[in-house]
């Protein structure tokens, strides 16, 4: 059988429980191909090994693709997987008293320039009319930052966001989840030569993907404990990224949905803000050749 | 010896031929521009943020500079005095290597916790990064000592301090300088990677930043500078070796001008 | 014998210090223990860790890596510095071009070794021989440049081939030197692959480290670096016990 | 015996049952055994003995830079525990000059440490180095001299620190007989002028008996003192005495002592 | 001349208008200048001259360590151009073990360079450390004897290789007299047996004439040849020759050459 090398970008991120659903319940196998899962450090990484050769289908955002064009790797979203950042939250510790008004002129903590954390930043300053310094302490620093007090705020990704939520130990003043109009914020994303060499191969593992995400919705204590097992985490703190995660998901994934392409151009708006200049049309990014059919 | 080219002159040809394969390689597309931009468009990118890039050479700048005091100056001096005190030596080396074996790079966004996330935090990284083998390569370099030089050198009443500074350091002048080569190069990669993981200024965080977006073109800019900071500090490093060539006297290096200018003796292999 | 004795008491000594120094920061809540686990915490879950099938395999995973990049990179790297420090021309056009080389940053070039060798074993052993043969390299050129004149004299006086000159005289006299480099690329080496398990991989321990801090578990991350350590420290052990083998004739 | 004050004992030696023991890998060596002497101040004394009799070693405990394992040592009425450049000097047996510096900062060394002006201590280098002959060597580096000139830098070196006692390990042994023996002129030109006390090693009896006021012999494994001799010749001495009778049968007399324990 | 075969002439040694100039930073130092000799096979040859003259620079050249920078060298009949054990063995002027061999590894060295089994070499080793009175001390490393003892391991290392010539600078200066007579009597026994040439450079113009068919005098700077003289006395020598006429007289002009020059 045909092999698809997938590429996740962390793993904690809501992709690898896709994927890893999709793996345990054989729904890979079902559509008569294997899969490979490989953990990138982050989006720009996954993008890269898609690039090298190393992943067939990766999970990514448009900004990703449109870059990657002008930089000669010719791809596009087959998939569209989240219309939202869900589970991403604007956090302050609990004892803090600042609002987000109040951040002006203060330091907030993003996990990369040019990150995810640092767009929805760079959104918050513009939506909000304030001004503060972004500071890139990396995945790991979010949160000993924002707990030592080195910076008053953190843009902070879920699982970690509900986690420190319930600790006590930080709080959220926005949610980006329902604060940012609904964009492409990721989608799946292959290879333009690959689509056209194996689009079979394409549509199967798209319909394992989008399989797994039916399985998911419709399982819930599977899925919760598979969470936990994969993020090594507390089952109350799964159920968390379940219900405000998993659940808001894609399940169509059709490209070719009326409202995606204003999606898709509202998330290259968003990139652009944080300095992404090598946009292009959004026809160029998307692909709907592929509609999921999910695999039973 | 005149029927090949200089040392220099090949030294040179080597450069070109990179710099041509830089710009060639991506130019024909045997590597995708995403990994390396051409040599053309990176210098291109640079050009036209010239500004934000000089402001990020002088952040890192300082910090290198700073980090270097500390790494080698501070692992010289250290490596010296434990190197050449037998009982410390045994006591501490073996825990200081082992300290080394700490995996730093992972355990850096923690360090910010209590080094803050300015310049201190990289500070104390770099210094770290590049103290440590600076410190052992010193250390080991010490041991490779005659004895009867610090005999003669305490017969003449020569105090700790002195001994250091007029036997140790001179007789390790070798391999003192080497380890300043590979502990100043790893200073500077110690700042570009903490500034890399964790920052808001410097050369480090414009490649991070630009590569999240996979502009390499500008990330590769920023390379360039790094190259640039390791060309700097190895005219430093140079300049303090023909001064200290007269030292080398009694070493290989310093005998093999010799040798060669009278013609004599062939390498030894 | 004695005083190897009084030494080794010394050191024990001195880590019991440091992990009751440890112990007390976090316990006392002088530092926040959420930042600073406890090392008896970190310790418990290192023995959880190391039940785990999972952690064993990424374990063994990582340190086949490991070795194999440094059985290839020491004797490569080795030669290349002999042949630097030896050939004064070879010397003249090399060194500084590796000296540009070691003061890059590595993980730069992460992508590249995908781009060649995929993602996979191939590519954390290339990374690995890539982050530590520069410093081979450096550092054999500075043992060799510590050999003194006189013995080669005469064991040239004594025809001895370069291979003789190179195991019968550089080889002895460069020992503390040689072996310090060997400790400090070990380090390297460790720090490559475990960067390059970081950035792209399916298993190995460096993956392991990356999502626990990626996820603020402290507990994970501090018993995965003193994992991680303890590879690093028992090879400096092993390279200590060569040391004290060899280096009796010192005083 | 009433101490007398220090100051009347500068340059005093006073071995006291002295031992020393190296230990080894494989067995302990017993280098010296019970070595006892004492010397007065402003003596010249030469030290004979086989190869290996603990020569050396005795006199690096002599100037402090090893400790013994039995006995005490005092030098100007002070027991000796460490190097102390101010009461007693060293020239070694093996030249041990600092390879990075030329053959005049060599002998500035030990003035360097102790903060001795540039002007005056590049002088005072320029006399000893003329001294042993050297002039004109001495922006020369050691490994371009030849093997008897590294041991006059070395003489030099030694001679510039100026210190009431001389310990000097075979300083000749590298020297042509023309050379040695106007550096032992020179020598005891300096010794009667300075009023220093003077140990001396060498192998040469000839040298010895030319040399000195006291000749003290020493026997193989392990070193012990053997014979304790006052050379009575008048100074100065001539080389005519060395045919003498006197000359002679001190010669004999140390001979047949080294012949017995080499 | 008709030249011979090579194998008549192993172990000749023609030196032909040789020169040795030394490039230094502050000046050229000429250290030899014309140098021409020649020595028959098998002879004892004595090389004296004042210190820094130029002998250890041309026993240097003769051993291929050292390419002159002007004239030519044969050894055996074959010029040299680099080391080669099989012709030339040294014996060095500093005793240059290797601090991390014991000494009878030391001695063992070239032995194992050759590939000599372990076994052989051993027993070789022994017998050259008996020669030389170190019997008992081939497990201690160099920093563990004195500065005699590792100038006779030295010795012990130059004479266990057994060329057909056999250079050696100074070795009994670290010696004394007695150990110096008996390593004298050996040497001359080992070379009376062996056929072998040797080259022996010394300070003591008794031990010259003692050891030597010929003694060849040099001058200082530039290094020149002011004489080269043959020693008549029959063998074996024997002390009481040493208060003989003959051996005054050789003594005596050799002495006038070095005092002029030195
Ligand atoms: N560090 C050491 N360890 C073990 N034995 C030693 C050490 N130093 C010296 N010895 C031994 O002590 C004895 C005396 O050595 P010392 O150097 O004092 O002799 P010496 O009289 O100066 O001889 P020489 O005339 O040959 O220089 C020798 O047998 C030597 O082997
Ligand atoms: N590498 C060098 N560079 C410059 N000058 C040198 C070098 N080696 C030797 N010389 C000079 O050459 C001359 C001859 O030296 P050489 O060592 O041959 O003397 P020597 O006859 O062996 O003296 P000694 O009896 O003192 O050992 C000396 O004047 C010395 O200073
Ligand atoms: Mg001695
Ligand atoms: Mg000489």
């Amino acid at each position: 059988a045909d092999t698809i090398r997938v590429g996740l970008p962390t793993k904690t991120y809501w992709p690898t429980t896709i994927a890893e659903t999709a793996v345990r319940q054989k729904l890979f196998e079902k559509e008569g191909i294997k899969a490979e899962l490989t953990i990138y450090r982050s989006g720009a990484e996954t993008f890269e090994g898609m690039a090298a050769g190393a992943a067939d289908i990766i999970l990514d955002p448009p900004s990703l693709v449109s870059a990657g064009r002008k930089k000669g790797v010719m791809s596009r979203i087959v998939a569209n997987a989240a219309m939202g950042n869900f589970g991403w939250q604007l956090m302050v510790p609990t004892k803090s008293t600042l609002d987000v008004k109040d951040l002006n002129g203060k330091k907030v903590a993003i996990t990369a320039a040019g990150s995810g954390s640092d767009l929805l930043a760079l959104w918050t300053i513009q939506d909000k009319k304030i001004d503060f310094t972004r500071v890139s302490v990396g995945g790991g620093g979010l949160v000993p930052n924002l707990l030592a007090g080195n910076v008053e705020a953190a843009v902070v990704y879920s699982p970690l966001s509900f986690q420190i939520s319930k600790s006590g130990e930080a709080k959220t003043i926005l949610d980006y989840a329902t604060a940012v109009p609904p964009n492409l914020t990721a989608g799946w994303i292959v290879l333009d030569k690959f689509a056209e060499a194996k689009p079979q191969l394409v549509q199967k593992a798209v319909n394992a993907l989008y399989g797994a995400v039916a399985f998911m919705r419709a399982n819930r204590d599977v899925t919760v404990k598979l969470i936990a097992e994969l993020y090594e985490m507390p089952p109350e703190i799964a159920a968390l990224e379940y219900d405000n995660t998993i659940m808001k998901l894609e399940t169509s994934g059709d490209m070719g949905a009326a409202n995606v392409s204003a999606a898709v151009q509202l998330s290259l708006d968003l990139a652009k803000l944080g300095g992404l200049k090598d946009i292009v049309p959004v026809e160029d990014v998307i692909s709907t050749k592929f509609k999921p059919v999910p695999t039973k | 010896m005149s029927a090949r080219i200089s040392a220099k002159t090949l030294r040179h040809l080597i450069v070109i031929g990179l710099i041509a394969l830089w710009e060639l390689l991506p130019r024909a597309g045997l590597i995708p521009e995403l990994f390396l931009p051409s040599l053309s468009s990176t210098l291109i990118a640079g050009w036209t943020d010239a500004g934000e890039y000089g402001h990020a050479l002088a952040v890192t700048l300082y910090e290198v500079v700073v980090s270097m005091a500390f790494a080698c100056g501070g692992g010289i001096l250290l490596g010296a005095i434990v190197g050449s005190l037998p009982r410390p030596r045994v006591l501490i080396m073996p825990m200081v290597s082992s300290l080394y074996a700490v995996p730093l790079v992972i355990l850096y966004p923690v360090f910010t916790v209590w080094l803050g996330i300015g310049s201190e935090s990289k500070i104390a990284f770099a210094s770290i990064y590049g103290f440590l083998p600076t410190m052992l390569a010193t250390a080991a370099g010490i041991q490779t000592i005659d004895p009867q030089l610090l005999l003669a050198a305490r017969s003449m009443g020569a105090t700790l301090s002195q001994r250091l500074v007029r036997v140790i350091i001179p007789a390790a002048i070798p391999t003192v300088l080497s380890g300043l080569r590979v502990g100043g190069a790893l200073v500077i990669v110690g700042v570009v990677v903490s500034e890399m993981l964790i920052s808001s200024a410097g050369i480090g965080y414009l490649i991070s930043r630009y590569r999240t977006i996979l502009d390499s073109p500008h990330v590769f800019a920023g390379v360039l500078l790094v190259l640039f900071l390791a060309i700097g500090f190895n005219a430093v490093i140079r300049w303090i070796e023909r001064k200290a060539a007269i030292w080398q006297t009694g070493t290989r290096a310093g005998q093999a001008n010799d040798d060669i200018a009278s013609g004599a003796m062939q390498p030894a292999t | 014998m004695q005083s190897t004795l009084a030494i080794n008491l010394a050191r024990i000594a001195i880590i019991v210090a440091i992990l009751a120094l440890w112990e007390v920061l976090s316990r006392t809540g002088i530092v926040n223990p959420r930042l600073l686990p406890s090392a008896s915490d970190t310790f418990v879950t290192l023995g959880d860790l190391l039940q785990r099938a999972a952690v064993q395999k990424d374990l063994m995973v990582t340190a086949t890596e490991v070795l194999a990049a440094f059985a290839l990179a020491v004797p490569f790297g080795a030669v290349i510095g002999f042949l630097v420090a030896e050939n004064r021309y070879f010397a003249d056009v090399a060194k500084p071009l590796l000296f540009f080389a070691f003061s890059i940053p590595k993980s730069i070039f992460l992508p590249m070794f995908i781009l060649v060798f995929g993602v996979g074993f191939a590519q954390k052993v290339g990374f690995g021989f890539f982050s530590t043969i520069f410093i081979v390299i450096m550092s054999t050129t500075t043992a060799v440049e510590s050999v003194k004149v006189e013995h080669l004299t005469v064991a040239r006086s004594y025809g001895a081939t370069p291979m003789q000159t190179a195991f019968r005289v550089y080889l002895p006299s460069m020992l503390p030197v040689l072996l310090e480099a060997l400790r400090i690329s070990m380090i390297f080496n460790l720090t490559g692959v475990i960067l390059a398990e970081m950035y792209a991989s399916r298993d190995g321990i460096g993956h392991q480290i990356a999502t626990w801090g990626e996820n603020f578990q402290m507990k994970q991350l501090l018993a995965g670096v003193v994992m991680v350590a303890a590879i690093a420290m028992t090879f400096n052990e092993l390279v200590r016990w060569v040391e004290t083998r060899c280096s009796h004739w010192r005083t | 015996m009433t101490p007398l004050k220090p100051a009347a004992r500068a340059g005093a030696i006073e071995v006291k049952n002295v031992g020393q023991v190296f230990k080894t890998r494989s067995q302990d060596v017993v280098a010296l055994e019970d070595v006892s002497l004492e010397v007065k101040p402003g003596r010249f004394v030469v030290l004979v003995g086989p190869s290996g009799c603990g020569k050396s070693t005795l006199l690096m405990m002599m100037a402090g830079l090893r400790q013994q394992t039995a006995g005490t040592i005092t030098i100007s009425g002070a027991p000796i525990l460490e190097p102390d450049p101010d009461r007693v000097g060293v020239v070694f047996q093996e030249a041990s000059l600092f390879p990075w510096l030329t053959a005049e900062d060599n002998v500035e060394f030990p003035l360097a440490l102790r903060g001795v002006p540039k002007a005056e201590r590049r002088a005072k280098a320029q006399d000893a180095l003329k001294l042993v002959g050297l002039e004109g060597f001495g922006k020369r580096h050691p490994h371009e001299l030849s093997g008897g000139m590294k041991q006059r830098v070395s003489i030099a070196r030694g001679l510039v620190q100026d210190p009431p006692v001389l310990l000097m390990d075979e300083p000749f042994a590298a020297l042509d007989e023309q050379t040695r023996m106007t550096m032992g002129d020179e020598l005891l030109r300096i010794w009667a002028a300075t009023g220093k006390t003077v140990v001396f090693v060498t192998h040469s009896l000839t040298e010895a008996v030319y040399l000195a006021d006291e000749v003290i012999v020493m026997s193989a494994r392990p070193g012990r003192i053997v014979d304790h001799l006052q050379v009575q010749l008048p100074r100065p001495r001539t080389y005519e005495m060395l045919s003498g009778d006197a000359f002679g049968s001190l010669r004999d007399r140390i001979w047949r002592h080294i012949r017995k324990s080499a």
